[in-house]
Order: structure tokens, then sequence, then C-alpha cells
């Protein structure tokens, strides 16, 4: 255990922690305000890994504009204040979620924590922020177009979608 | 987009700029706050502040608080018998104003007790602080109401240009002919 | 000095700043703003000119009683502030106002202070919906529309500044500024500005608390140190976009006799820059929420995009 | 120096949590919310071994990223799918019968 492998824990306890609160609590706008603390944590977990980049992007885009978005999309959906039976499924139908999700997490773990050995140790030396940049618009410059592309279709897709029930609300009497 | 739309839009930049540059003149400019309490405020004259009492006129005729639109004026008064002053005469009676009370949480300052008052005893005086903490202390007594005479501005001078009042107009006039005896004037209807 | 003491004396200077820099734009805005309107503004506090309005602001706020409503989701209304408050305290640490003076000298500073302000727009959402009100809510869903909107703006804007100086550090933005910059990137300067007012929802971008419409939009239930923190955040935020507009569009410790006096001549810029925002919120009126949003979409980012390529290919053409 | 371990069983401890959440939960949005930290274990990974300094592992920083912002785009997407569904049904049980509202237009 190196200091660095006890910090990693913190954030990684912290994320892993906040992960499972906000898919089980019942209060609806509690649950994107733990995915918050969440990534938040996350975003830490890659600052201990040395990616300071990465940590910021998931900072800048996933806190600050899906999570924004998510709870946007929770307020004018109706989220009341206080714990609501509805947001989750029957107890049996949870119970089988359960079991399905410990199993996944177990079998991720079951194979991925041999191959931690395998692979090595993280020796904070990953391409840096100067590396990444060349990377992506080296390597990875066609993929990087073409999910610039991806983006304008979601935007217009969304536009869209929404003009569609604006379009469809104008119709009816 | 319509056409009012276009319209707002193309006056969006200069009246921006016009907002900036009015702002900014002002900036250079002397500021209209008055630093009340600190410098006195200047009033414009014959400001209604206060009505004032001069009780030495007051004959407690009543005209004041009847008209009053509000009743918020309070009179007091007995009647005291004067003797004759002469021999043979006869005694006087006289009003002696007892209590003499204006309520300025009810008055509305619409000066109709002064505009009334027929022996000039209420006057208006600009003075203004006289705020209190309770509401019951706006009732104001005569004593208080006479202090603020020392307040009140002297009458504005009589216009220069303006006729001389009627009694002094009367005094430069020749006296009238004296009339004709009623004896012939009778005589005359008669022919 | 050893690395605590360091970390101890940049931790204090930073709140230190934190602290003093937003009280003196505020009692800017109450001078200049009153100046602006005819007025004196805020004269007896402290006796000269009222200079210790806002500290007596902060110790009336503190002495206000502190009230959660009954039907209020108590954590989340209660740690909203802090929310609001620490992206900015956070982000202030990492503007540097001298190559050898900033709090934290991050190698991706302009993306850490992007990052950051866009967390604070949390602090309202939660406020917002947990006050159990319905202005609140209204007010914290305009103002997630508005912030969600203006970010796109701002971060182009940033991107192109960052494309020009080839660096994500904002110390190395403001050592490749030249003067040529201001006309260079004059869009994109326009576009950050009216971007970083919207962010902060001051006028005229303050839908969100349109006090006609909404009371205080998310803010409406709040009380006491709570509510000061909400506008502290508020003047930290003026004081953040202002030092950053300084640092990134006019060459923050550039200047005559920059050598020792740098931070002197960025803190000025900033100054002027916040005395800007101080003069749009007195000079002109609300928008509405459309025209908000039409200035976003079709005004900004289309002009943000703009400014990108004008960069990429100058920065192409020159290299 | 830090041992894979760590983040690779954080990995999977939000798989799971994700997972449970895609499944035990009937609003829309929350669904989303379980999508998310799916996603986000799949990123712990890739920073992970990107991290490693291994030419092998080298992009795993780059499709972070990309990760990020197909995330976005989902999102966004997602959102503007929910609320139209919102609109029409007045709620956002994924578990109600399909269309519920059809019947009233």
């Amino acid at each position: 255990m190196t200091g660095l492998d006890v910090a990693f824990a913190a954030a990684g306890t912290v994320a892993a922690a906040s992960a499972v609160l906000s898919v089980t609590t019942r209060h609806v706008v509690h649950a994107a305000l733990w995915l918050v603390v969440s990534l938040g944590a996350v975003a830490g977990c890659y600052l201990v890994l040395g990616a300071e980049f990465v940590a910021l992007v998931q900072v800048l885009i996933y806190v600050g504009a899906v999570v924004v978005l998510v709870l946007f999309a929770l307020m004018l959906t109706r989220a009341p204040i206080g714990p609501n039976e509805e947001v989750s499924a029957s107890p049996l139908h949870r119970a089988l979620a359960a079991v399905l999700a410990a199993g996944v997490t177990a079998l991720l773990a079951a194979v991925l924590v041999p191959l931690a050995r395998v692979v090595g140790a993280v020796r904070r030396g990953g391409p840096g922020t100067t590396g990444l940049g060349e990377q992506l618009f080296g390597t990875w410059v066609w993929p990087f177009e073409a999910l610039s592309v991806l983006l304008l279709a979601a935007l217009v897709a969304a536009l869209a979608v929404a003009g569609m029930a604006r379009g469809r609300g104008a119709g009816e009497p | 987009m319509t056409e009012a739309a276009k319209g707002s839009r193309a006056a969006g930049i200069p009246g921006l700029v016009r907002g900036l540059a009015a702002t900014a003149r002002t900036l250079a400019r002397p500021t209209h706050t008055s630093e009340y309490p600190d410098a006195p405020p200047s009033l414009p004259p014959r400001s209604r502040g206060v009505i004032a009492l001069l009780a030495e006129n007051c004959t407690s005729c009543m005209l004041c608080a009847r008209e009053c639109p509000d009743w918020c004026i309070y009179i007091d008064s007995h009647k005291e018998t004067v003797p004759a002053t002469t021999p043979g005469g006869r005694d006087r009676q006289r009003n002696v104003l007892d209590r003499f009370a204006i309520d300025f949480s009810l008055c509305m300052y619409c000066g109709i007790c002064v505009e009334v008052c027929p022996f000039d005893a209420l006057f208006w005086s600009p003075e203004f602080e006289y705020a209190e903490l309770d509401i019951r202390e706006l009732l104001h007594e005569r004593d208080r109401l006479g202090q603020w005479m020392a307040t009140v501005p002297p009458p504005p001078a009589l216009d220069e240009r303006s006729a001389d009042p009627a009694e002094v107009s009367a005094l430069g006039k020749p006296a009238r002919a004296p009339r004709a005896p009623r004896q012939a004037a009778a005589e005359e209807g008669q022919a | 000095m050893s690395p605590a003491v360091e970390v101890l004396v940049r931790t204090v200077a930073v709140l230190a700043a934190f602290l003093v820099l937003p009280l003196l734009v505020g009692q800017t805005e109450h001078k200049v703003m009153a100046h602006m309107q005819g007025r004196l503004g805020p004269m007896y506090a402290g006796g000269f000119h009222g200079w210790a309005q806002l500290v007596a602001d902060g110790v009336k706020f503190a002495q206000k009683e502190d009230v959660t409503p009954a039907a209020a989701d108590r954590p989340v209304f209660r740690l909203a502030p802090a929310v609001g408050l620490v992206p900015y305290l956070v982000a202030l640490a990492a503007v540097p106002l001298s190559p050898g003076l900033v709090g934290a000298d991050a190698p991706a500073s302009a993306v850490l202070v992007l990052a950051a302000t866009a967390v604070g727009i949390l602090g309202t959402l939660m406020a917002g919906w947990a006050s159990a009100n319905k202005y609140s809510l209204l007010g914290a869903m305009r103002a997630a529309a508005q912030l969600l909107s203006y970010e796109l703006p701002l971060v182009l804007a940033v991107a192109s500044v960052c494309l020009a100086a080839g660096s994500l550090s904002l110390t190395a933005i403001a050592g490749a500024w030249s003067p040529w910059w201001l006309l260079w990137q004059l869009p994109g300067a326009f576009v950050f500005l009216v971007a970083a007012v919207a962010e902060l929802q001051r006028p005229p971008f303050d839908m969100p608390v349109a006090d006609s419409e909404l009371v205080f939009g998310a803010y409406t239930e709040y009380t006491g140190l709570r509510f000061a923190f909400f506008l502290l955040a508020e003047y930290a935020g003026i004081v953040l976009m202002s030092l950053l507009f300084a640092v990134l569009y006019l060459g923050g410790w550039k200047g005559p006799l920059s050598g020792d006096l740098g931070w002197l001549w960025t803190l000025l810029k900033g100054f002027v820059v916040s005395v800007l925002v101080i003069w749009m919120r007195v000079a002109w009126p609300r928008l509405r929420e459309d025209q908000l949003q039409r200035l976003a979409w079709l005004g900004l980012v289309p002009l943000a995009l703009l400014q990108l390529a004008l960069t990429g290919v100058w920065v192409v053409a020159t290299a | 120096m830090i041992h894979l371990e760590g983040p690779f069983l954080l990995a999977a401890v939000l798989a799971g949590a994700g997972t449970y959440g895609v499944l035990a939960r009937r609003n829309a949005v929350l669904v989303l919310i379980g999508v998310e930290l799916v996603l986000n274990a799949a990123t712990v990974l890739l920073v992970a071994v990107g991290s490693t300094g291994g030419d092998r592992w080298a992009a795993g920083w780059v499709l972070t990223l990309f990760v990020i912002t197909i995330a976005a785009a989902e999102v966004c997407v997602a959102l503007a799918v929910v609320l139209v569904l919102f609109r029409q049904r007045g709620d956002v049980d994924v578990t109600a019968e399909a269309m519920a509202g059809e019947g009233r237009r």
C-alpha cells in the first residue's frame, strides 16, 4: 500500500458508496445529487491516477452539463420533496435486480482482479495532457470527427424530438 | 419574425449604447441626493409642515373644529363674565380657551381649518420633524402648537402693482355729495 | 519555506482574496450604481462615504435567524449555499495575478476554472428545488436553462484563446498575449464577456432572480448567513470572471512597470471589467427568457465558432 | 504507484450499481442515472489502464474522452425523449403499459 493507494481507496470508496446510494435512494432528486458526488469522486480517482485533464473534463461535462440536464429533467417531470415509493419497482423485482447486479459485480471483479497483476500497476505514466492532445488529433482524429458529427446529430435529434412533440401539441384541439 | 421584432433588433445596438451613455452622463453629474439629517432640506416656500396655533387670537368659535373633515381638532372652552367697564354698562360674556389640540395622526393636512379661521389663529408652519414612536403621542396640545408659531414665516409681501386695499382707497376718495333731503325727493315723486 | 507552511500561506492568501475582493466589488457596485442613478449610495457605515457598509451588512446577516422552511428538504437546503460558494473559491485559487503569484498553479488551469464554475450552478439548482417553493423551483429551472446555454459559448471562447496561446495554462496564455490579440480575439472577448455575465445571472441576464416575477428566484427562502453566502458567491463570481477576462483577453500583468507590479495590473484590469459588469446592470433592462436563449444559440455560439475558426486559421497560417 | 485492484474493484462496483439502477428503477430519468454509472465503470477502467504507461493501453484516456462525449450526446437525446413522454403521458414510468395514453388521442 502506498500513499496514492490510500488516496485512491478513499476516493473510490466515496464513489462506490454514493453510486450505490444514488440507485437505492427513494428521493428522486437525491439520486441525481448522489450521482454528482459519485462522479466527482470518480474525477478525484482520475486525479489520483494522474489524469488531470480527463478529471477536469469529467467535472466540466458530467457534473456541469449532464447532471444539470438530468436535474432539469427531473424537475420538469415532477420531483416532489420527500421519499417516494413509486420511483422503484416492486420488492421482488428489486430483489431480482439486486441479485443480478451482485452477479455483475462478482463476475467483473472475478475477471478483472486477477488481471490486475498481469497489466501491472499505475505509475501515473499516462500520456499527459500534451500527449493526450497529440493522440486525439493524430491517431484518433477520424473517430474524433465522427464524434463531432454524432454530437451534431444528437443536437438535431433532440431538437427534432422536442419539435415533434410541440407540433403534435399544437395540432390537438 | 414579425416586422416589429425586426425593427426592435435594428434599434438594439444604438439603444444599448444610449443606455450606457445616459448612465455615464449621470455618473459625471452631481447627485440629487440631499443628505437630510446632516444638511437641512430646502423646502419650498409656504410648505405645509404642521399647523401652529396663536392662542391669543382664538375665540373658541369652533369653526375650525366643525369644518375639519376628519374631526381631529379638539376644543374645550368656558364662558367668563367680564364686568362692565363703564358704570351702568352691561356685563359681557367672553369665551376662554381651555384646550386646543390637533391629532396629527388623523390630520390630512388639507388646511381647511387654516382657511376658515376668521381671527387668524391658525397658521401653516414648515416644521416637519415631529415624528413620534407612539401614534398616541401625535395628539399635540395647545402649548406645543403654540411653540410652532415661532417657525411660521412672515406673510408674503403684498404685490406692489395691486390695487390698494379697500380701506386705503376709501380714504382717498372725495366724500359723497350729501343726500338730498327726504322731503324734496318725496315732493319730486309726487310731481 | 517548508511545503506545509507554503500550502498554509497560499490557502490563507486565497481565502483573504476571496473575502476581500468581492466586498470591494460590492462596495464599488453600491457607489457606482448610486452615482449612475443620481444618488449617493451608502454614506454612514464606517464614516468615510460608507466604506464599511458591506461589513455592516455581513454583521447584520450573521445576526439574523437561520430559517429552514418546514416543507424543505433540510440537508439539501442547508448544503446548497456551500455548493454554490466553494467552486468559486477553487476557481479563484487557479487564477494567476502574475507569473509567480497564483494560489494553485495547475497545468490546465483554464479548464479547471471552467469546470469549477460549471459546478457552481448545482448550488442554485439544489437551493431552488429544496426550498419547496414554486418561485424557487422556477428560478432554479430558469437558471439551469440559462447556464447550460451560456456554458457552451463560454467554453468555446476560452478554447479560442487557448488555441491562440497553444496552452491550457492561464499563466502561459497571458504570457503569450500581445496587444494584437485585442483585435484578433475581439469577437471571442465579446462572447466571453456576455456569456460570463449570463453565467453570473447578473442583469441584463437576471431572469432566474427576476424580482418582479419570481421574488428572488432560487434564493427566496434563504435568510441570514446562508443568503449571505449566495450573495458572496455572486460577487466572487464577478471577481473571478473579471480577473479571468483580464488574464485571457487583456494580457493580465502586462503593462508599463510590469516587473514587480504586474499583479497590480491584473487587479486593475479586472477592476475595470467588473465596473463594466456593474455598468451593464445599471444601463440595460432585463432580457426575456426567449430572447435570452435566442441570443445564446443564434448570436453567441455562431460568433464563438467563427472566432474559433479565425483563430485556427491564423495559428495554422503563421505556424 | 497504485495497484490496479482498486480501480478494477471500483469499476466492478460501479457497473453493478448501474445495473441495479437500470433494472430496479421505474422513473425513466433514474434509469438514465444507472446508465451513467455503467459508463463511468467503463471510463474508470480505461483511465486506470491508460495510466499504467504501457504502450498497449495508451489509448485509454482518449477513449475516456470519447465515452464522456457519447454520454453527453446520449443524455441529450434521452432526456428530450423523456420530456416528450412526460408531456404525452403525464408520467415517466417505464414499467407502465406501453403508450397508455395512446387511446386518448
